[in-house]
């Protein structure tokens, strides 16, 4: 097929509006921690961008994407991009060049491993956190990716994930467990640590991850047209519907609705519904939605208060719960008439997806769950995961990067 | 002379400021601090919303104003007669002794400089 | 017609563009009032976009577009979305997916009674402000648009109105005079309440709003090419030029030019010619702009400082004069040789146009004034509008919502 | 050609992008002055965006676009953009409406003289900075863009320049050291007048220039498709190199990598990169990207540390530098391959290209820094162009415009 | 009565507010300060993270406490027992007398009312 | 020992700093206030440019500093010398005594230890 300028025009656009999610993340994390350790969560986000973009350019985007593969693992014939064809499509995407396949995808790959930031947030080395994103990519990314996107196995059993529930949330948030469960708790861990120091700089973060959500799913339609209008719509829904749950609970617990709590519920519903929004309706969406608000704010009581995991931004439950459901709900409300290159649902009449989905979601819990703690211990032996008391008292920014937010 | 500081809720700057005017008081200070004393303090959300706590410390305003000796008392007394409401939150009063004071514009010294 | 590539990639992202808007009027208007009621407005317009959002879904949209219509309000076949069609256009837009242009009406119907909340800033109570944007949208707006863009009687009488001067300014502008008078003033109003409390923030806030009037007036071709290129620069210079006119007068009144004032002249310029916007040549927008940035200037001091009305961020001025400023100059500029589906004004030889435009502004003010004046006086009757004396002294970020914006 | 749906909705974002950028500049710069200065750099860039648009408006465009020209200089066809085609193309981008190219245009005209406001900041008259960007536009800006853009004498002569190496970053560049050696240091020039006030109001601005960038580079395809796919994925990895040099490097020297240098880096590698973007391969830009890092770093070293030029935000080298490295590197590395038509460089086989473009380069260092210098000193005549010491000391957002960023 | 001053690291105001609390303190105000004493600050990054630099004044927390004559010398000898380092910027404390102490709320006077 | 509290026009800081370093002073600290004295202040933009308004109160900054009452006198001497412009805004001085004073880190007491 030719190349298409209107497709090539949305899929632009879409890495853009990815490429915004990157420092939105930071933005929204930053404002919701204490503000001696906001730099260091913007210094993680934006150098996490630089430096998985490079590592995507050297040695990702072959290893995801590049055929010959026996399902396991991508080939080398894309190393630095070499070959990925600037004039032509590849057959992922057929109406938009190959590099600006290889481009967007990129941005997929660089904000996946920046999700646990929030986990290890406000106590991790610098050093380590490097050493950590890359071989976070290396070792589960990368893999996981190919297995479901790169015509791996996981794809020929059947796993659909359309923007990335499976390969994304449920990996990262595992992940996120994870790590907060080997580096300990915060010191001093309890409620005067927790009062976010700048919300309206939290809630920039949330407006454009918002915004840049609508490329991160509809973009996942490598093509604009109907299916990415469809899935635009579809996300925009279970982000109101999630927030508006997360308002009504937080209401009713306390009689004043939180800005903090209609941001995070905004977040899990766009978060929830990733892998299901190129497959389901928006009416679906509607119920997909109210269901992961409920789900999102119920898991941080649960990990966060109950069990009293250290997962700082609550990483676990509003992209690793979530993202379970959303891909799950494939299993139950996608249809072929509104995606015909994906499943049917068991309300569809296809009751086989939903076990298909499962398989799916376990194969990257384990992997990301069980790879971040593999990781983390390994860093931790050689050159240490957490800094000394007397710097995380300190905080980051000054002890890690030399720098205070706000002077005067 | 005399330094009063007068540790109060914001919101009663306003107030107190006119009342100082209607004394004549020279000049005074006004800082931002954080304080703990009787009262509870109002409850913040935490944790994304999902949770709630009453912080340590609330958030106060803190006036400094120096005043002649003779002056003092009159005007402690209206400040406690205008925002005292009974509340353990009111607020605190605190008197200090001044050795000397000057306005650097003028050079003047003692009572005059205020 | 077929969905076009091209036209739906422009109309994505104009609903992204006027999705941003949303958050951007709440971090233009938290930036310019007291620290202590910022988080107040961030949370009724990001609320306000779950919330409207889903209201759209479930019955707006319905009501706004669907036939059968005798011209008074739409029909009850697309709540929910149903039947809105994915795969083909709505004779609306013919060139994009039906669901796509109703996901881009979304974002009108939201952002509209948001408008408002810079009005009734700083004293209104949270749950008066949810009740009041779901019935100024039920018994305001949604007539209001079904009229002129609904096909309704408006429409049918030659009213136009390309972006929403008539729909969205005029009627939200006056419905923010109304308000502010029946709220009433904020404690001690003078001037000493009036001092922004962060400037860059209201900077941040107008930039997107900026950018985002962009999808919002050339998204309203609902396609891209060559009207929506001519929308887009119209909206440019008049943007500019009454920025220039408020640094004008702002530097003559005072010798110092203020941040303040060019953000909302450019904000006044982008809000006046929206109505015109795709029907007027740029050269005719230039001498727009100047008029809207005088009309809004002294419109503030004549609302603000001589009638003492306290519309806190001047809504009344800035989009409510402007508003109908621009609807009204459609009657005089606008040429078929810019949009041949558009009129002409005066200007170009038809005399008919103003006395009609003026019927629609006059409906859309009366309608936007006295349907506010009634919607809050009902809710001050029955759970009360206004907050107590002693929480609008502490700021409604506590009081109603129990956070603080900064901390430390 | 017909007007192209992609390719306007593709220039139609690209617009907006790079309108994005402008007041980006300002929260770029904002955050990393003091806070007594912030807004006036937020009003310079703010009301720069204001003032220039109209200018373009009025006179750039015809002067650097309308044909006949003999080379110097354009005709005065397009005053007021009359006669600028809204429904068909102008040649120099075939498939997009006229005022689409002009408005895209217009946004370059605006920023390319702003990028300045980053070395005189916290010294500059208000009213000077009026008189300097209308002068500077008119005598540097319009004639340079004109003979390599607008098809002078330097594009006959076959220097290169894809979306602004030698136009827009040399000339701004070594114009912003002509302007710290005019107007000379701030008052106690030294470390502690350094720290930035607001590090992640940086992060913010650095954010939406990256993103911005997109347009800007991307954009100058004047197209969507495979052009504009290869010079975004080339301007990504610059910009992600670039910024792991500066990580490296100041990890190195201090053991704390820092945010700004992490920003300032990505900023760097985009600047750099721009004039051969759209020439080159991913790969070129990789080892490209690296060169900038270590040119911009060392740059500022040379110019600030060591020869003491108060080039407030080291336009000269994050621009300057770069600018020059960027277009002389097309003269290496530019490949038909890439696009049929660029140049090829030294690597792929075309021996005169490097003297071609560094004769550009040339032209352009000499007019931008020998051009700045007569207009501060002409402006420094008739009306002054430094703030009087004890102004300088309050600050300007006090003195120039009577406004405090932050109140309590 | 006495105020206590104490001039510390930010990090050391939770500990000090928990001792002071032992002491049945009635209450604190806290202030952001900057200041200079004997320490070296920490350096920060300048210029774009080219430079780095140690700035004039470090960042630190002022704690402000009236107590009773009585118990003055106590919690200032547990404070130098409790964040004594020996390091030079473990921080200072003065002592100045109180004139006169008001609550508010109750217009209790003099030690009753802190 | 006494200590001098000077409040001062945000931008005479570093001056003040430099004479106090030549007095040799141990430390200061410094505050950021809002104050009202005998100056009319900067009139702000209010109300989106469209208005201006002079603040009741103007943002000043504060310095403490301990000394000998040796010292005391000659510091505020040559503080006066050094920024008394005569205008109104120049600012204030107030002394206050101190009754005891010790450094943390070395538990130093009285005049040593400032
Ligand atoms: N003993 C004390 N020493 C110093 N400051 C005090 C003392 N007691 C109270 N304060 C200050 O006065 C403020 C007001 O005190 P109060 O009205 O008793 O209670 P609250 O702060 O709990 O509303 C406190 O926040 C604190 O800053
Ligand atoms: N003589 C003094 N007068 C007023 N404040 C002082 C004095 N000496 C020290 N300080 C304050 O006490 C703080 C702590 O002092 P110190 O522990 O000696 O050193 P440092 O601040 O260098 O860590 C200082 O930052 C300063 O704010
Ligand atoms: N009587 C006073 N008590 C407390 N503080 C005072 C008094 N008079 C002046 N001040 C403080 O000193 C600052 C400087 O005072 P001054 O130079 O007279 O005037 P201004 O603040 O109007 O420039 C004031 O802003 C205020 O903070």
């Amino acid at each position: 097929m030719p190349i298409d300028s209107g497709d090539t025009s949305w899929m632009l656009i879409s890495t853009g509006l990815v490429l915004l999610m990157i420092p939105a993340l930071g933005f929204f994390e930053a404002g919701l921690i204490r503000s001696k350790n906001a730099l260091s969560v913007l210094m993680q986000t934006f150098s996490g961008l630089a430096i998985l973009s490079v590592l995507w350019f050297v040695i990702g985007f072959t290893l995801v994407y590049s055929p010959p593969s026996g399902g396991i693992i991508g080939g080398l014939n894309w190393t630095f991009f070499n070959g990925v064809p600037v004039n032509k499509s590849l057959d992922y995407a057929p109406t938009i060049p190959g590099v600006t396949f290889a481009t967007y995808q990129m941005m997929f790959a660089v904000i996946t491993p920046l999700l646990i930031t929030g986990a290890f947030a406000e106590r991790m080395k610098w050093s380590a956190f490097v050493v950590f994103i890359i071989a976070w990519s290396i070792f589960i990314y990368y893999p996981l990716a190919h297995w479901v996107w790169g015509r791996g196995w996981l794809a020929h059993m059947g796993v659909f994930d359309f923007a990335g529930g499976i390969v994304i949330h449920t990996s990262a948030g595992m992940g996120a467990i994870a790590a907060a469960l080997v580096l300990g708790r915060r010191r001093n861990f309890g409620p005067d640590i927790m009062v976010p120091h700048n919300i309206p700089l939290a809630v920039i973060g949330a407006t454009m991850l918002w915004l840049g959500w609508f490329g991160f799913n509809a973009g996942s339609a490598l093509a604009s047209g109907s299916l990415a209008g469809n899935t635009l719509l579809v996300s925009q829904i279970a982000s109101a519907t999630s927030a508006i749950v997360w308002i009504g609970l937080s209401w009713r617990r306390s009689k004043k609705p939180s800005t903090t709590a209609v941001i995070n519920g905004a977040i899990a519903g766009l978060a929830g519904v990733t892998p299901a929004s190129g497959f389901i309706s928006a009416q679906n969406s509607f119920f997909l939605g109210i269901v992961l608000g409920f789900a999102s704010y119920y898991g941080i009581l649960l990990l966060k208060e109950h069990l009293k995991i250290d997962d700082v931004l609550d990483v676990g439950s509003v992209h690793g719960i979530t993202g379970i459901v959303g891909s799950l709900a494939i299993g139950l409300v996608a249809s072929v008439v509104i995606n015909p290159a994906g499943p049917n649902g068991l309300f569809y009449g296809n009751f086989a997806q939903l076990g298909i989905q499962a398989l799916g979601v376990a194969v990257a819990a384990a992997l990301g769950f069980g790879g971040t703690i593999i990781i983390m211990k390994v860093i931790n032996k050689v050159i240490g995961l957490r800094v000394k008391e007397e710097e995380e008292e300190i905080g980051l920014d000054i002890t890690q990067h030399a720098e205070r937010s706000y002077v005067e | 002379m005399k330094r009063i500081d007068l540790i109060i809720p914001h919101e009663r700057l306003h107030e107190v400021n006119d009342l100082l005017r209607k004394h004549q008081v020279g000049g005074l200070t006004v800082y931002d601090v954080k304080g703990r004393g009787r009262a509870k303090h109002e409850p913040v959300a935490i944790g994304r919303g999902v949770m709630r706590y009453i912080p340590e410390f609330g958030s106060r305003t803190k006036i400094e104003v120096v005043v002649s000796d003779l002056n003092s008392k009159s005007i402690i007394e209206d400040v406690l007669k205008l925002i005292s409401t009974g509340a353990a939150s009111d607020g605190k009063v605190f008197v200090y002794d001044v050795a000397e004071a000057y306005d650097i514009g003028s050079k003047e010294q003692g009572e005059k400089s205020i």
